[in-house]
């Protein structure tokens, strides 16, 4: 076998590493989840606007999908966070409901003496009311990093402890009354578009950066993928924990001030469905329940795929039965078709390397370097 | 510009023949006796008026899902949408969206609700609850030491019901006692067992419970048999015939109180006919519906309307009831 | 063997591979804690409370157990468990026909299996995630309960089923305390599961690929069969479970059980068992059920308001669950010392 | 091989395995004879592992068949293997963590012989009669998570001829071995082929594998390249076959130059049970060799520089400034790297890609104002160190699960040196690497140093140690017991200290 001279094989490797950088930095975004997603939603978009147009195609219900989808959206990607450090966050709806009442509280404490003072420091309740999101976020930090207790029990623990305080303050009851720029805000559109969703693109664009393009975002995939290796690579698993949970508790809050937005109500009961319903919503979006892969593009679609299906079952007039029995075999047929095409791809892949092999005269060391862009995800066996 | 803003309904005003009408009735949960009942209400009055008149209902009992609902309703322009709201307030917003739109909005279980054209009640809790007491005081003997459940803390009309109970009790019968804030049971059966067997040994002298969620008074009287307390111990509350039935005959339930929820699901749904065909709700208007015969306007609300349909059952009519 | 060393082997055994001991301390400690703040707690009539009120959570955990054990989360159990119960008593009803309880328990274990078949055959045969694979049967399962079979509330039950319902095993009349007479096949239950987790390959199996799925499979375990397998006696314990569930109801309502799923993965882990898979036993599952029934059946006698209920639960949790997590830190602080002593 | 006309028991014909993008197996054809030690030779990711998973019915080949008795064998399972007589020492030990020694030792023998229930009382002896037979002394009641590596790997050799083989593969099986350990398996492994068991055997210590081997087949990046008679190769001769070029493994240690101020102080570090009084020092441009047998403390020494022990007492000082005990943090700020021993649970996120990898240790350095990452200096970091290193993969994107051990110790590497540190730890830096990367990798430390980096390095390789190392030390029971300086290292010498 000839041996390559040090130079030409360099510079070989040089420029094509280059280009396999690139590829990786343009690509790194472009993850599981998003295209199949993607797909989801134009076959379920297309598939009920057929099936009921003169409902489903409505300005209206487009409107009304966006506006839901901000508060299961936003929650989900707090679950997505979680998820991403291989933990988990049940007492996401708790927390959003503890801002609620805040919010409200405070609101109708101020209004019964001025009105106008109540309005104008509207900005400082809900401030004041993610804070408490934040507050939450920070007890779990410390039980799961600190204390060590596993996500999963620590956030089952919070979440009836949070919903138990939310009982005892409002002795049950629903609160009534949030500032009422919020009702505003939570009313208005921008070129149709409801304000609340931008703000889900918003909230959705500052996550999707600061886990792709933050150290903390890195250091949290890290962690997620091998906390051993974290640690031996000098990334403190406490400052990921608490910085994770202090931002999951952070969306808890700010789920919590879309709920009095979209209706200026609060009590302990409100979105207990959403617990799990989050979960489903950051798998299909991609996300590894085992930690260290998601992306928070997929799980934005992943919501809309959910609010469409579920308006469409509505339109043609399809029981909520029904519709929880379509979610489950949506959740499962994406999950088995991934591993489908997951094997179809590697034994694809595998026939054409076969035969560029075959066809190569000089299998050098050169034979494996081709460059193979689906190498990056063909691996995800998970 | 607003959500939803710049539609409009267009058959605002007009009056519509019932065929050419559509209502929905969204319940709190689909898949229990209690609604399912109501939806056989809800085909009845579909037959007999030729109205397109359907239920639905969330998978569980959650205000969430009823906001989705009714908010995925919208766009299909229904000429009515009546609720049995699980939070009339976390439905405000979502039902003001509706009206906008110029849809009809007949509610039932919500007194107090403002986004409602007219909110029927099958009558009024505190009276309700004032009534479960009458009889549990007669019971009892006018006094002794008195218990009740509610299925949830956040259930509005229980915690009504309770509170008529109460004042009630306080104004009336002083020598009576309740000796716990109302219990949560989370509308299990299980769990109103497991408590009333707590209390039970808690206060040995305890001489009545009030139940509230439909299973609560069969969890207790089944604490109350296996205590052997039949005789010694009353039992009342809201419940269904077909729950409440064994236990009322062998005596560990003595009353229970109900409304019929195909009757009150017609009763909206004849209120919202009514509406769209341009005529109105006043003090006495007749629906033609068993117990909804003439109508109470409900003092400080405007749009609360009363029918006289709460119904006592004990072991010897039990058997009058399908449901 | 010095006395110092023998204690040093003694110390984690009584603690137990699975932290059951410091499990049993805390149930003690509780248990003379409430002793003193309520006279009438400690009797035999609480002790038959609680062990009734264990009864359906004991059998739903046993389930859960095998599952973690394996490696994977179920959040289906609760709907296998109604379904399987409430259709059993549905057919009946409508058939007008009683099989007898022997015919019954068959029926619904055979329901119960074919579901839980259906999780097995997707977890293992496309190897999902558990938790997501049981969490989309959990909503089909219901789903098709409460479209396709029923959604009445039943009140009246097959009289075979009836009959168990107030059949006791210790009646003690005097104080009106009953041990209801399904604690026994409850109590058989849990001890096939036990001999069966400890002294069959089956067991060990479940073991196995809880700790290392693919060393499973290299050590010639057939693991797509052995999950297939558990998957199915998950689904026909949880189908016995609805059973008894529907039973000491006397009733059948095809809302119940689904709902508790989080509060008996809590009893299981609170029990020593590992959600990463891998550990976890019977003992300190049971332990972990009756700790939560303790709880949750005591705080009204202690003077706790409802309200106050779900808090106190939530604190508990944290409190039973944060000494594990502490005391097994230490623990792998301290083995590791040890490992550096003998190297 | 033509000298017996004995039927070989196993035979593969034109095996072909790909991985994504990587070719690991391009039809080799092999053929084992009973009562042969047949030795599976080649560099790290030349498809030794893949062709023994093929084997054993763990990975399905895409071409190729599988004979045993010269029957084709379609559709192989491990449990199939089992039954016909194959025994694996998987290189990554496969054992379950949360099981006992004797569980783990006699689980598949159990399974193999159709048991289907589990006999506690039969286990122990079981799995002891084995342990005694190898003069191990291993605590069977012990968890293997709790075990040392050595542990592991001799729990997973007892599992592996607890059986009555008829073909045992040992891929690796001596990595974590101590000397006397590995003759007491040579000893065994002869005996088992006396009784006419066919071997096969896979191991990067070439002396190991020609002491041992019968046959030899040389793998070089899938392909077979040479296979005869062990007699006729030489440490040489193979190495030019597995490499396809000479290594060259004479003594290449730079020069110091004048002793300044050193770079690393070590004083009176002590920790019970572990080390005790610990005193040295570390020159800029140095490369100190730390070796001692498997043990001995030495790993702990290291572990406590790098914070993840807490020694009782004395001090660390980088460039004098003292370093926090046991914080990594305080180690990593002070620009102290660590190579872990356990690379694939310890240095590497595996389901993450080469270039997540690399950087994973230099993240805040690579962002502005420590907020935002500058993707292009990433970029950069990336390509000149995958360039630096010569990591073989198909790109930078592919996960690291998917590279050979050697590819693997180079992204270990990168990750350090990314983060430009003073000083690098390495702890059997290049165990489980073969001959080509193993070069490779020395000739990048001894650059790295030349830049002026202190490289301390944990070796049981005294070959290696004098190849590189300006000064070795040796710790026996936790003290350091001897120093040898540049022109005292010898092979010879440093072997029977370390032994004494
Ligand atoms: N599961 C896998 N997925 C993708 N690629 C793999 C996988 N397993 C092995 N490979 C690739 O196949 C090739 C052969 O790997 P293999 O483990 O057989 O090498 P080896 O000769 O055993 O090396 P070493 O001496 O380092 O153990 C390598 O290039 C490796 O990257
Ligand atoms: N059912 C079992 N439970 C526990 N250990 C077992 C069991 N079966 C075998 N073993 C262990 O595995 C070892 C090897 O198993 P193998 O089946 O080869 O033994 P064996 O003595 O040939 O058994 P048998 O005589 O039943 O065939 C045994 O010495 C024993 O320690
Ligand atoms: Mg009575
Ligand atoms: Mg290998």
């Amino acid at each position: 076998m000839p041996i390559r001279t040090h130079q030409s094989a360099a510079g070989q490797v040089n420029s094509r590493i280059d280009n396999t950088v690139r590829t990786w930095i343009s690509h790194i975004h472009v993850d599981r989840g998003i295209g199949r997603m993607l797909v989801l939603l134009v076959i379920a978009f297309a598939l009920f606007a057929v099936l009921n147009p003169r409902v489903f195609m409505n300005p209206l219900n487009l409107q009304n999908i966006m506006v839901s989808a901000p508060e299961v959206g936003i929650l989900a990607i707090a679950m997505t966070l979680a998820m991403l450090t291989g933990g988990i966050d049940l007492s996401l709806v708790s927390i959003a409901n503890l801002t609620a009442i805040t919010i409200s509280t405070m609101y109708t404490g101020l209004v019964g003496s001025d009105p106008a003072l109540a309005e104008s420091l509207g900005g400082v309740i809900v401030l004041v009311g993610i804070a408490v999101g934040v507050l939450a976020g920070l007890i779990n930090a410390f039980l799961i990093s600190t204390v060590g207790i596993t996500p999963i029990l620590a956030t089952l623990a919070t979440m009836q402890i949070f919903n138990g305080i939310a009982i005892v303050w409002t002795g049950g009851k629903t609160l009534y009354g949030a500032p009422q720029a919020l009702s505003a805000v939570g009313k208005s559109t921008v070129a149709g578009v409801p304000v609340l969703f931008l703000l889900f693109l918003v909230v959705a664009i500052v996550i999707g950066l600061l886990v792709n393009r933050t150290p903390f975002g890195r250091k949290t995939q890290l962690q997620g993928a091998n906390p051993t290796a974290a640690r031996f690579s000098g990334i403190r698993s406490a400052s990921v924990l608490y910085g994770t949970y202090l931002t999951t508790g952070l969306l808890g809050g700010l789920a919590g001030v879309l709920f009095v937005t979209r209706n200026p109500t609060a009590s302990a009961d409100y979105g207990t469905s959403y617990v799990l319903l989050v979960i489903v919503i950051a798998v299909l979006g991609g996300t590894n329940p085992m930690g260290g892969f998601a992306t928070v593009t997929g799980v934005v679609l992943a919501t809309l795929v959910l609010q469409v299906v579920q308006s469409g079952f509505n339109a043609i007039r399809l029981s909520s039965y029904e519709y929880s029995i379509a979610q489950g075999v949506i959740l499962i047929g994406v999950m088995v078709f991934d591993q489908l095409r997951f094997r179809r791809r590697t034994r694809y892949v595998a026939s054409t390397q076969t035969r560029n092999i075959a066809s190569m005269s000089n299998v050098g060391e050169d034979a494996d370097e081709t460059p193979d862009t689906a190498g990056a995800d063909s691996v995800e066996t998970k | 510009g607003t959500v939803g803003g710049g539609g409009g309904g267009t058959d605002d005003g007009e009056a519509l023949s019932p065929e050419d009408m559509t209502m929905v009735t969204v319940v709190k949960i689909t898949g229990v006796g209690w609604f399912d009942r109501m939806e056989i209400g809800v085909n009845e009055f579909a037959e007999e008026s030729g109205v397109d008149a359907r239920q639905e209902g969330a998978d569980d009992a959650s205000p969430e899902k009823q906001v989705q609902i009714i908010q995925d309703l919208i766009p299909q322009a229904p000429t009515a949408i009546t609720v049995v709201p699980n939070s009339p307030k976390a439905l405000e917003t979502v039902l003001e969206q509706a009206r906008d739109q110029g849809i009809i909005v007949v509610t039932h279980e919500a007194a107090g609700i403002e986004n409602a054209d007219i909110d029927i009640e099958a009558f009024d809790n505190k009276a309700y609850g004032a009534q479960i007491m009458d009889n549990l005081a007669e019971c009892t003997g006018e006094s002794g030491e008195y218990v009740t459940f509610v299925g949830g803390l956040t259930a509005k009309t229980h915690m009504e019901w309770a509170a008529g109970a109460q004042e009630q009790q306080e104004a009336e019968y002083p020598d009576m006692k309740r000796v716990e804030d109302p219990i949560e049971t989370k509308e299990d059966e299980n769990v109103a067992y497991q408590r009333a067997k707590e209390l039970l040994a808690k206060y040995p002298d305890l001489k009545g419970f009030q139940g509230s969620a439909g299973t609560d008074v069969a969890g207790i009287a089944r604490a109350v048999q296996e205590a052997g307390l039949e005789d010694s111990v009353c039992v009342m509350g809201t419940s269904i015939p077909s729950v409440a039935k064994k236990y009322l005959e062998d005596g560990s339930i003595d009353k229970a109180f109900f409304w019929d929820p195909a009757l009150a699901g017609k009763a909206q749904l004849k209120i919202a006919e009514l509406l769209a065909s341009g005529k109105k709700i006043e003090e006495g208007t007749d629906l033609g519906i068993e117990g909804y015969e003439s109508l109470t306007k409900l003092d400080g609300f405007d749009n609360v309307y009363v029918g006289d349909a709460a119904i006592e059952v004990d072991a010897d009519n039990v058997d009058d009831f399908d449901f | 063997m010095t006395l110092a060393q023998r204690m040093k082997t003694l110390a984690p055994r009584l603690v137990g591979a699975n932290n059951e001991g410091v499990l049993a301390i805390i149930i003690v400690v509780l248990i003379i804690v409430m002793s003193l703040l309520s006279p009438s707690f400690f009797t035999v009539h609480t002790l038959f409370s609680i062990v009734r009120s264990a009864l359906v959570p004991s059998i739903l955990a046993i389930a859960v157990l095998l599952v973690i054990i394996s490696g994977g989360i179920d959040v289906s159990f609760a709907a296998i468990a109604i379904f399987a119960a409430y259709t059993t008593v549905h057919l009946a009803q409508q058939g007008q026909f009683d099989p007898g309880i022997i015919g019954i328990l068959l029926f619904a274990c055979a329901i119960g299996a074919v579901l839980g078949f259906v999780n097995g055959a997707v977890i293992a045969r496309f190897r999902l995630p558990t938790l997501i694979v049981t969490l989309a049967t959990q909503g089909i399962f219901r789903g098709i309960l409460l479209v396709y079979i029923g959604s009445r509330y039943i009140a009246q039950l097959p009289d075979s089923m009836a009959g168990l319902s107030t059949a006791n095993l210790i009646a003690i009349d005097s104080s009106r305390s009953y041990l209801p007479l399904l604690v026994v096949p409850v109590a058989v239950i849990v001890l096939i599961v036990a001999w069966m987790l400890r002294r069959t390959m089956f067991g060990r199996g479940i073991y196995a690929i809880g700790g290392d799925t693919e060393a499973a499979r290299r050590a010639g375990f057939p693991v797509v069969r052995f999950q297939i397998i558990l998957y199915m006696m998950v689904g026909a314990i949880a189908a016995i479970g609805g059973l008894i569930h529907v039973i000491l109801n006397r009733n059948a309502n095809p809302q119940d059980i689904v709902g508790t799923e989080l509060d008996v993965i809590a009893a299981v882990v609170l029990g020593g068992a590992s959600i990463f898979g891998g550990r976890g036993s019977v003992l300190g599952t049971v332990l972990g059920v009756v700790l939560v029934q303790l709880i949750n059946n005591s705080l009204l006698l202690m003077g706790v308001p409802t309200a106050w209920q779900r808090a106190a639960v939530g604190l508990l949790l944290v409190v039973g669950v944060g000494i594990q997590a502490l005391s097994a830190r230490r623990a792998s602080r301290r083995t590791f010392v040890l490992d550096t002593v003998e190297a | 091989m033509a000298e017996r006309n004995e039927a070989p028991v196993l035979e593969v014909r034109g095996i072909v395995k790909v991985f994504g993008g990587v070719t690991a197996l391009d039809g080799v054809s092999m053929s084992l004879l009973p009562g042969r030690v047949h030795c599976l030779a080649g560099e790290n990711g030349s498809g030794k592992s893949t062709l023994i998973k093929i084997i054993s019915g763990v990975d399905t080949p895409d071409a190729g068949e599988i004979l045993i008795d010269g029957e084709a064998m379609s559709g192989m399972t491990p449990a199939r293997a089992l039954r016909a007589g194959i025994q694996v020492i998987y290189q990554d030990f496969s054992l379950f963590p949360n099981l006992t020694v004797a569980e783990n030792i006699v689980l598949p023998a159990a399974i193999a012989s159709r048991k289907k229930l589990f006999n506690r009382a039969r286990s122990r002896p079981g799995a002891q009669r084995i342990v005694d037979e190898l003069g191990l002394t291993l605590d069977l009641d012990a968890d293997v998570e709790k075990l040392s590596v050595a542990d592991r790997q001799l729990t997973a050799i007892c599992r592996a001829l607890v059986q009555d083989a008829r073909i045992l593969f040992m891929d690796e099986p001596t990595t974590a071995l101590t000397h006397s350990e590995v003759a007491r398996l040579f000893g065994l492994v002869r005996k088992l082929q006396e009784r006419g068991v066919a071997i096969v055997f896979v191991s990067h210590k070439l002396d190991e594998v020609l002491e041992v081997s019968h046959d030899i087949t040389v793998l070089r990046s899938g392909q077979l390249v040479a296979s005869g008679d062990a007699r006729e190769y030489s440490v040489q001769s193979l190495t030019v076959a597995m490499t396809g070029r000479d290594v060259d493994t004479t003594r290449l240690v730079n020069d110091l130059g004048k002793r300044g101020a050193p770079l690393l102080e070590v004083s009176r570090l002590d920790l019970p049970g572990a080390f005790t009084d610990i005193s040295f020092d570390l020159a800029p441009g140095e490369i100190l060799g730390i070796t001692g047998l498997l043990g001995s403390g030495r790993g702990e020494i290291v572990e406590a520089l790098f914070g993840l022990l807490k020694p009782e007492s004395g001090t660390v000082t980088v460039n004098g400034a003292a370093l926090r005990p046991g914080s990594i943090r305080s180690s990593i700020s002070a620009g102290i790297g660590y190579v872990p021993e356990d690379r694939l649970t310890q240095g590497l996120f595996l389901e993450k890609s080469i270039a997540d990898n690399i950087i994973a240790g230099s993240l805040d350095s690579h962002a502005r104002g420590k907020v935002v990452l500058s993707q292009k200096r990433i970029a950069e970091t990336i390509s000149t160190l995958f360039t630096r290193l010569r990591i073989k993969a198909p790109s930078v994107a592919a996960p690291v699960r998917s590279l050979s051990g050697g590819n693997a110790q180079r992204v270990v590497l990168a990750k350090w040196l990314a983060t430009k540190p003073k000083i690098l730890i390495l702890n059997g830096p290049t165990v489980g690497v073969d001959v080509g990367s193993k070069n490779e990798i020395l000739t990048i430390l001894r650059d790295a140093a030349r830049e002026g980096m202190g490289v301390i390095m944990i070796s049981d390789d005294v070959p290696e140690l004098v190849s590189i190392c300006n000064r070795v030390l040796i710790v026996r029971r936790g003290s350091l017991v001897a120093e040898f300086d540049s022109e005292q290292i010898e092979a010879q010498r440093i072997q029977e200290v370390m032994a004494a």
